[in-house]
């Protein structure tokens, strides 16, 4: 590998969850990978995309070198389309104006269900986690894209409590929950990228990153994967995704 | 916990005939101004994570020690910590409670709700806006389409799902949340009360409506002139306001919009020191800078004149271009 | 009587009207006399009245010889405290802001019920009225005042139409439809003033104008009517009254 | 009559992911841009009573000789007579139906209404504005508690009465409206369709929220670097819109906030017109301003200049002071 080919993590994550994104969409994104993720898109072939964050923010436009913290604080506004309270751009999910909700996580299961609100029993838990923010209403009511590291601990057969919703028990079980909108779409981790089997509604490996083989994805992983019929491989980052990615930011904030 | 219960109709318009609504000056010191959130009460605290929190109030609620206190905030950062570390809050009603997205966990969350001592009561971040927005509508719930079928809404008796009579879809009521006081910092607002909010509102002008009675803080008292001058830029009415407090930088560590951005470094030692011990750590933090300064500008002092003037043009930079 | 003290049927509303507003309360006004009146209150006695139009404006602050043509257009907010969304101005009769809603009224009867939507049967009118606008939810949700001309067709047994009720069929009835809060407090006409009775809800005659009797009265009235123990007899309006009433309309649109 | 029916969830959704919703310049002609209106479609018309009625759509639609229309706004004066005099409408849903306050009862409604040929569906204000927010927020239905007990819920099988599983209480809910179209005029916006509006802002956002698309109307079209200024002013967001229309006094004869006032005298005659035959007299009005002119701004001209310059120092006199 010639040095401007090496990457992080964090960089292989926010370059092919990037890759993931269509113009025109609107973009429902935490910071951090999925913001530079959104913006990567936005700058690589994506102009006519659309990013919102939790804050209250529609259309933000983020300059190389001012990536905002939080969603919920005034970097997040500046040069935006429009400033909205919280509630107003949450219910935008609901109405259904938004394409993809873009989140990192920290436990997820094989039907794609998200926990950040305890490691244990709920009822006496080991760790109590932050909660769900805004993450169990944007897993409710749009399509989901989830960027994490892939850890054996982190992928679990069933999380210990189901904070955003993915598939719930598979099949049609999210639909007759009330879900009848939106659902898991993507995971992108360091190793694979994963979809959802349009019946069992379970993880399923749709490619595999470079110089990454079948079983390390499976011995990482907390229960028996599926494999599409064609698992391809991923191309590389680009010389020309890296760059523009570093330019993002450029003190290596999230890209670290 | 009034929190948990829907407040019938009769009782929140017996609450609101009781309030003086007339057109009056209503500019107190933040101590006076405390006296109307009383122990055992529910609070709502507006602002969200670490943006317009109406932090000299809860300093002041701290200093007064108030005890047993629901506190409700749709995102909830280091205002969290020093309620449930401070002894004054009993529970958190917020979607999402962690020291901010830069530092994560909180240590001092986790210490006093892991043991059972304190509880952080979760809701999704769109249902603590819809329970306020059904307290401010004078309504007894609002219905949405999140939470469904999750272990969030297992754990919520409190919502009921419904199907809908007019389609038969599945709904989720989630009750309103009518908090005994509303705490509120603002850019500004005239003695009346008549409010004006720059950028981000979150759920402040909901909140405020519903709520039973309303504290401003304030960076500024402005003229009621001024404001009827832009009847549209008023955010909250005066009649739903009880208290006018100016105490400016009231949001200090936390940003102000266009006004401060948070006091970093302020901000980072805390963490440091409360997440190294999150008792001792805690109570250190409060003796040096609740407890032991004077005033506001004492402990603002205490942040120093070099941060709070960094945190000022990065604050005020929004509208450099 | 001297020149000063001649009035008009209008002034006479407006003075009468006036008198039943209290410093500090928050009043939802029509426009044309119930505006007048309430703007008189705050000149004469009530300097923190607040005064709310259905547009959508809170602490309107009349300029004598600027009174707005109606509640929707821009002369409403001049000087206002706070401009709002209709829909909001109207959330605040139903949290529970507003103490008095004031109106005219087109045809009333025995309960306080007005109608503003039909004549003759809604299946088959004979005259389509404009319909309720706010009255109906101002009606139902805060305590009304309501000023009229005081005529036997407008004073009727039953309206054809409940467009905003009253204390419907009397008795409990309007607590049992739902309707909790408010109800028709006092109806205030050139020949007497009226409240309701607080078991039976029929209208009753609380008090007669100067000069007035309760032959009179009945004769105008398409129902029979109570009158109250002991019938006062009001106070013709005062100098002051219609000197201060006369500036705040000196073009003579709603007083003439 | 889409009007009656509350919309599937699957099938908002469906029709919102249909739509264009990227960041796109949509600026196009009155007559393009009337062609998102379909015979027997039902429309949502922004402002209320005489204010900012988007009046240059509504007389491109009746030049277009639409069909079968249901029309929703809160308040309707004399674009409803127009909508049922000129037979493009079918049905006015609102809450109010008259020539405006000064003038009273419509001949023209009563006429087209009282025979039978013509439906005015009666709700209560803040019921259509409920109708709306549900829209809006993408929920069948809201809570309210007002037209319980009188004859205007008696006419309205679409509402439904229930007890709160809450409290018990009685409670009135109100079907979603979701128009087909919604027809908004505005004092400003970018060519994305971002919008501002200055002063009364009556259900614009709401209804914006909850039309399948919306056509925006505006005094002037600004750059969206203007627009991201100061973006706590935009009201409307960019991908709820679907066409804007540059159209300069686009709500004569009636007013634009901080604009111009209504043009009386062209009002007064109109009134006088219709009052005096509701059908001759309205198909005179159509012939000479409606269907006439070659252009808006021919219509404008024979509003007259005086007027019209008036209408406008009246308009911005509210700035004056």
């Amino acid at each position: 590998m010639t040095e401007t080919l090496r990457y992080t993590t964090s960089e292989m994550l926010a370059i092919l969850a990037a890759r993931q994104l269509k113009d025109g969409q609107v973009v429902f994104a935490g910071v951090g990978v999925p913001l530079l993720a959104a913006t990567l898109a936005q700058r690589l072939r994506c102009p006519g995309l659309t990013i919102l964050f939790e804050g209250g923010v529609i259309g933000a436009f983020v300059e190389p070198g001012k990536l905002p913290p939080s969603t919920n604080d005034q970097r997040c506004t500046k040069r935006a389309n429009m400033v909205l309270g919280s509630a107003e751009v949450l219910l935008l999910l609901q109405r259904g104006y938004v394409d993809v909700g873009f989140m990192g996580g920290a436990q997820i299961d094989q039907y794609g269900n998200l926990n950040s609100s305890f490691i244990g029993d709920p009822a006496a838990p080991k760790t109590r986690l932050p909660g769900t923010g805004g993450g169990n209403d944007i897993s409710s009511l749009t399509n989901m894209i989830v960027a994490m590291k892939h850890e054996k601990r982190r992928f679990v057969e069933k999380v210990d409590f189901v904070t955003s919703p993915g598939f719930l028990r598979g099949r049609r079980s999210r639909a007759e929950s009330g879900l009848v909108a939106g659902g898991m779409f993507r995971v992108i981790t360091e190793l694979a990228i994963f979809g959802f089997d349009d019946d069992s509604r379970r993880m399923t490996v749709l490619a595999l990153n470079p110089g990454v083989n079948r079983e390390e994805v499976q011995d990482n992983t907390g229960f028996p994967l599926d494999f599409h019929d064609r698992v391809a491989v991923t191309e590389p980052p680009s010389n020309h995704e890296l760059e523009t990615l570093r330019l993002l930011d450029p003190e290596r904030l999230f890209i670290a | 916990m009034t929190g948990y219960e829907v407040q019938s109709y009769a009782r929140l318009r017996e609450n609101l005939a009781q309030r003086d609504r007339s057109l009056r000056e209503k500019v107190m010191s933040l101590s006076e101004a405390a006296s109307f959130v009383q122990d055992g009460m529910t609070v709502g605290v507006g602002g969200s994570t670490m943006s317009r929190t109406p932090m000299a109030m809860l300093w002041e609620l701290i200093r007064q020690s108030r005890k047993h206190l629901t506190v409700a905030r749709c995102i909830v950062s280091t205002d969290g910590d020093l309620l449930v570390g401070s002894g004054v809050a009993d529970e958190i009603v917020t979607s999402w409670f962690a020291q901010g997205i830069l530092w994560g966990l909180s240590k001092v969350m986790r210490h006093h709700v892991e043991s059972g001592e304190k509880r952080f009561q979760e809701w999704s971040h769109m249902a603590i806006g819809m329970r306020f927005r059904a307290g401010a509508m004078g309504v007894p719930f609002m219905p949405i389409r999140s939470m469904l079928g999750s272990d969030v809404l297992r754990l919520r008796p409190e919502a009921k799902e419904i199907d809908c009579p007019f389609t038969g879809e599945k709904l989720l009521l989630v009750p309103a949340l009518n908090p005994d006081v509303a705490l509120i910092h603002v850019q500004r607002c005239d003695a009346y009360g008549n409010a004006q909010i720059d950028g981000l509102q979150f759920m402040d002008i909901d909140l405020a409506m519903a709520a039973n009675s309303v504290i401003l803080t304030t960076e500024r008292i402005v003229s009621n002139d001024q404001v009827r001058r832009a009847p549209d830029q008023t955010k909250i009415p005066f009649f739903c306001v009880d208290a006018v407090v100016e105490t400016p930088y009231g949001a200090a560590p936390h940003e102000c919009y266009g006004l401060y951005e948070p006091m970093m470094r302020h901000m980072e030692s805390y963490v440091a020191r409360v997440n190294a011990d999150p008792v001792r750590g805690m109570r250190d933090y409060l003796d040096r800078y609740v407890l032991g300064p004077k005033s506001w500008p004492e402990f603002l002092a205490l942040i120093g004149m070099e941060e709070v003037l960094e945190a000022t043009s990065r604050g005020r930079s929004i509208y450099n271009d």
